[in-house]
């Protein structure tokens, strides 16, 4: 094959085993009906606080997820893009970081950012039309959401094929990369010109995708013949298929994808299996496309729900704790929301004062006739509020 | 006469376009099952089949560039892009195919694809859904460009695309999607790629097309009230310009202002004042003079009223056109 | 898996097994030594005459493709882009086609169009900078040739779709469509959109990939980890490997795939492994990224030479034969030389004429301007002649 | 001072930003082993690395996204586009994403990428080949846009450019490529984005850029023969343009022609036309007159020179404009 590399090291995990017999087949450490499903790749040994942990991430996200569709009905945002049914996916996997770790968000990763401890109030901001989401995102190491689909596969790929150039790859305390996108963005041809990007440079990226069914009103079947962990092997990149509705098995999967990124052995795809049960954004309505069966249908799997029963039947928590939680839960969404209603609108001058780090000169003159304009209207306004 | 909303008018268009024109085809991201997240498409599914009203993959240049290959099969694609900041993925499909290949081939091969953008800004949204970027296509040889402003005009327009046998990238300001008008089903009254005199007057001339026309003609109402006589010419069809009516308008006012939301530098408006500069050089008493959005991307939403033409900023270039 | 479309129909062909150890995994039915490969999957019965053909094509081709680099030698064009080496690729190919066809190629096709039996002067016009290459592509079914890399990959998947939309398959009589494209246009989003569209539309698309090694300078390991057709296997939709070289090979899996396309059993990649013995184009230097050695490597799997032994082994052919192939390529090209020679340049308004169907009067007072500006300078150097 | 190619100029200008700042990579198709297909890169790799000088995958998107993500950890790619008809793949990582993140990021994130395109034609090739983009990037808040017309600019702007930390889209007039000229290698004598009087004059101002910035000063010393005295300014910078120094010419001449080979509508020239009158309305003596390319695709090469603005055209429009 002249010099066509090969991925270094093939990663082909055994077929997982479905739990119970309508489960695709992809990794589950957890069933719909909650209990705990062995497979031979797979292990998961976390203490009681983190199992009990995860719980709290979940319930936490839901709930500030929420929050967001209610201030958008009351006019508080203008647009929310809910995650209702992605939170095992989003927690799982955010979970999985280590601090090194560098997050490329598309735009519905409260979850992931929640769990990165990344102030939310950026995530309100973009939706509310106050900012454009801009943050400290290299310090954060958690980028801006980004719109435009697929966009960002392309940018974690040149981050992470800087980490490598940095050296910052090798052992159990390299950085790894990963990226977060949608079954819809595998259409486009930045997605998959990130693999081969991510393949031709080994580069320590882990693909998240969260197919959850539906690309607005589109289904999986106008996007793709074979599922994006399949189309990833094509790449020569390890594709991973897991129960995105299982939290310890998307904690599972990507630990071990970002430990063979942060090792230096390259990149791989997971595509997390689960369901969007918001429509698409508040803009949306989704009885157009889909029926209250398969919503049914998906309810039975809900994440939150398996989880607690496991952590019940195990003993690792109890009625009080989960109260507990959700009084936290309450309590973190009064806190955000006081915040959210608190965001003021920006400055004239704002729309010109980052967009260049040497202002050019007609720019400056702009923003001066833009800024005198706005006060010249003030000063209207109040000369007619005295009349 | 009847009064509908330009959504409406748009997808009534599109309906005699595929009742008489069997080949056209609509295709893009959820214009089918939704009927598009503006439902400029609702119902074309169900009644002409999934065929006919393409769901596509979510992918830009894959639309644009089936499309032209749909067309060279005999074919009459009316494609829909999402919205306008999402154009960008399809350009190279756009600027080097769609617009070139009826040339490359020598004339042999015509692209009748009509590409449908909600384009602008005002309606609140987050970042890359109020862009304007008809600058791009206008200075595109080989495609043209057009843009309504109102729902007749929508509802006439999008058949005229249709029918020709160009290349039409055709915007629709998605402010104005929800405004009523009336609109004459029997005759178009007006062809494609004529600009159309809103409102006569003899103190200045206000250029304007899609969103911003009714903000011109809000500005002439309020102007008429200081006493200003203002002419709003709303261009429609922005490559090519329809240039007489425009140079006809400034030899009798000798003023124009060209209104846009698009940034003014390398803008339809600097193309607009160059060159009725070129042609009207001994009527004019003030240079053209342009009312557009800043140099900068377009703002969170919060800021977008302060970034977008409006009647304040019209009368004010009006007023500085007049001191000259 | 919810309502993810698989692949109509698994084509899983029994993997190939190569003739002699230092060929790659592919599909070869004639070795570089000129002996016949036995295949599980692939047959072919030619009849005598068409064997031969074969032959002749492959020389004609040749010869031609030479013509080219001699005239951009001498000056008579101002590129020229050689397929020496690509003959059995092209001619296998572009002789399994049948005429109901059509073919979307990029800018190397030489061989391809002589098969469809088009006037070659066409791509003599583009390179010598007379035309654009238009031609009646719609009559002639083989389309203009595509300089930016893959874009013609999804003109050709939509027409493929717009030939299933037509009912145009679904027995031996169908419409197939096939393209052509390099390694190299593997990693651009276009391509892997193509595969997509085909895929989903389920389009009677053959994706020809001529995997020549190089892409300009850059190897395949700069463009993928895993070969194309393993690239489209991971889409749903079937890879070929074939020996490019192989003028028998590659006939039979283009056949076959086509077959299946006309059928109505949708797309399939072809990866036709060869190797580009010429520069890039003319303007191009290869001696900066290659070496003799590999040169070397290559020419003893010349795609005539094998053919031609074959041929002469089994009888089908004898020198008096070859002679007289070699005497019709010499007046091919003598012929073809005479009409490039001859090949005017165009009038201004030219530019003009075709850009629109009804083209606007600002572009009428351009061409206007610039035919009479043409006409002054004329008077001029008229003028200027008379004194 | 030592005389040089523009293609030697920028590839010891490269050099030296590989020497200086350790951070900075070059990017592209073919820019390592082979040098690229104009050899600006030649011999790069081998002293600077294969980790420095990256030959790409064959994806335009590709590389510019991944540079931004290489910008956001802190390297200073410079990225090759083979040829300017092949940018357009590129085009909304280059407008949504590298224009718009630092403004999106508030100023937190800062993209020093910069793009160099090798553009414009007069070198025989096929289509593609040949093309003007600048208008596009130039229309797109949140990118810098220059172009170099000689050996000495070459060599310093592409240091200048790489040393900033906006973005920069850098063209590279092609048919230069091979020109010789002074360069002065101790001092750059010239800010970035600075246009530079090349030649003074009195009768009437041509303004140029990049490739046509000869063509114009070829149009003056004609011209000087027949006894008009025309100043010609080059550009250098086309966003943001050094407007003082057209204006005082303008102020100076009354006249002024702007040359440039992309299609005139919606163009450079339209902008500077535009911007001219609107500042200099009380001196100008005659509209800005235009002359660039046709509003056609970029024809055969064997059309090329009558597509091309050419001395005669500019003389041609320098006598129109006195005619008025
Ligand atoms: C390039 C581009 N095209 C279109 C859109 C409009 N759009 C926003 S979200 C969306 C669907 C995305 O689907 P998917 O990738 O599955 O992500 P999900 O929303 O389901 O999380 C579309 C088409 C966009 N944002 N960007
Ligand atoms: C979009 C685009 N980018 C870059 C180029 C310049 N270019 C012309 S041919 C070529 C290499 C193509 O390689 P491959 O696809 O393997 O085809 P081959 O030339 O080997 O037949 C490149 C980079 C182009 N024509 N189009
Ligand atoms: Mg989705
Ligand atoms: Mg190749």
């Amino acid at each position: 094959m002249g010099d066509t590399q090969r991925p270094a090291k093939k990663t082909a995990k055994s077929r997982p085993k479905p739990a119970s017999t309508n489960e695709p087949q992809f990794v589950q450490l957890l069933s719909p009906e909650g209990t705990r499903v062995k497979h031979p790749d797979y292990h998961l040994d976390l203490t009681d606080d983190e199992y009990r942990g995860l719980y709290r991430d979940l319930v936490i996200t839901r709930e500030l997820d929420a929050q967001g569709t209610a201030l958008q009905r009351q006019g508080q945002l203008g647009l929310w893009p809910s995650l209702l049914g992605q939170e095992a996916a989003q927690v799982g996997s955010g979970r999985a970081l280590k601090p090194q770790d560098t997050v490329f968000p598309a735009y519905r990763e409260l979850g992931v950012q929640w769990c990165r401890g990344i102030d939310l109030i950026s995530a309100f901001a973009l939706f509310r039309g106050t900012d454009l989401g801009g943050r400290d995102t290299v310090g954060d190491r958690f980028n801006m959401y980004a719109i435009v689909i697929a966009s960002q596969t392309l940018h974690a790929a040149g981050y992470a094929m800087g980490v490598a150039m940095d050296g910052a790859v090798g052992g159990e305390d390299g950085e790894a990369v990963i990226v977060y996108h949608g079954d819809g963005a595998t259409s486009e041809g930045d997605f998959n010109e990130a693999l081969i990007w991510a393949g031709v440079f080994n580069s320590p990226l882990v693909f998240f995708c969260q197919n959850n069914q539906y690309a607005i009103s589109e289904t999986n079947a106008r996007q793709f013949r074979l599922p994006p962990y399949r189309r990833a092997e094509g790449f020569g990149v390890p594709g991973i298929f897991v129960d995105g509705n299982d939290v310890l098995a998307t904690f599972a999967v990507t630990r071990d994808a970002l430990d063979r990124a942060r090792r230096g052995e390259g990149p791989s795809l997971i595509e997390a299996y689960t369901y969007r049960m918001q429509p698409h954004t508040t803009s949306d309505d989704a009885t157009r496309y889909r029926d209250e069966a398969e919503l049914d249908f998906w309810r039975a799997k809900d994440p939150i729900v398996r989880y607690r029963k496991w952590l019940a039947a195990e003993g690792l928590a109890d009625e009080a704790y989960f109260a507990a939680v959700d009084t936290e839960a309450g309590e973190q969404v009064r806190a955000l929301r006081a915040r959210v209603m608190a965001l003021t609108d920006p400055e004239v001058s704002e729309m010109f004062d980052n967009v260049y780090a040497e202002m050019p000169q007609s720019i400056a003159a702009q923003r001066a006739e833009a800024v005198e304009f706005q006060a010249s209207l003030d000063d209207a306004a109040e000369g007619s509020d005295l009349r | 006469m009847t009064t509908m909303s330009m959504i409406k008018a748009l997808n009534e268009g599109l309906r005699r376009v595929l009742e008489e024109q069997p080949k056209s085809l609509v295709m893009g991201e959820d214009v089918g099952r939704l009927g598009g997240v503006f439902r400029v498409t609702d119902g074309l599914q169900k009644d002409f089949g999934a065929d006919r009203i393409i769901d596509t993959p979510l992918a830009e240049s894959g639309i644009i560039g089936t499309a032209i290959g749909l067309a060279m099969r005999g074919y009459r694609p009316i494609c829909e892009i999402q919205f306008d900041g999402f154009v960008y993925p399809a350009f190279d499909q756009l600027v080097s195919q769609l617009a070139k290949i009826p040339n490359r081939s020598a004339g042999r091969i015509r692209l009748p694809v009509v590409v449908r953008i909600p384009y602008g800004g005002g309606i609140g949204a987050i970042e890359h859904h109020s862009e304007s970027p008809e600058a791009y296509f206008a200075h595109t040889a080989g495609l043209k460009v057009v843009t309504c402003s109102n729902p007749a005009d929508a509802y006439w327009m999008i058949q005229q695309a249709a029918a020709g046998d160009d290349p039409v990238i055709f915007f629709e300001p998605k402010r104005r999607y929800h405004a009523k008008g009336e609109v004459d089903t029997d005759e178009a009254g007006i062809e494609l790629y004529r600009a159309r005199t809103v409102r006569e007057g003899r103190t200045a001339t206000l250029i304007a097309y899609g969103p911003t026309v009714d903000v011109a003609v809000n500005a002439a109402e309020a102007a008429a009230e200081e006493g200003l006589d203002l002419e709003v010419v709303d261009l429609r069809s922005l490559s090519p310009i329809d240039w007489e009516p425009l140079f006809a308008s400034v030899r009798k006012t000798g003023r124009a202002v060209v209104v846009h939301e698009a940034p003014g530098n390398v803008g339809i408006g600097a193309e607009v004042a160059a060159r009725l500069t070129e042609e009207c050089f001994y009527s004019l008493e003030a240079p053209v003079l342009r009312v557009t959005g800043y140099d900068v991307p377009y703002p969170a939403s919060r800021l977008e009223d302060d970034y977008l033409p409006n009647l304040d900023r019209v009368l004010d270039a009006v007023d500085r056109s007049l001191e000259h």
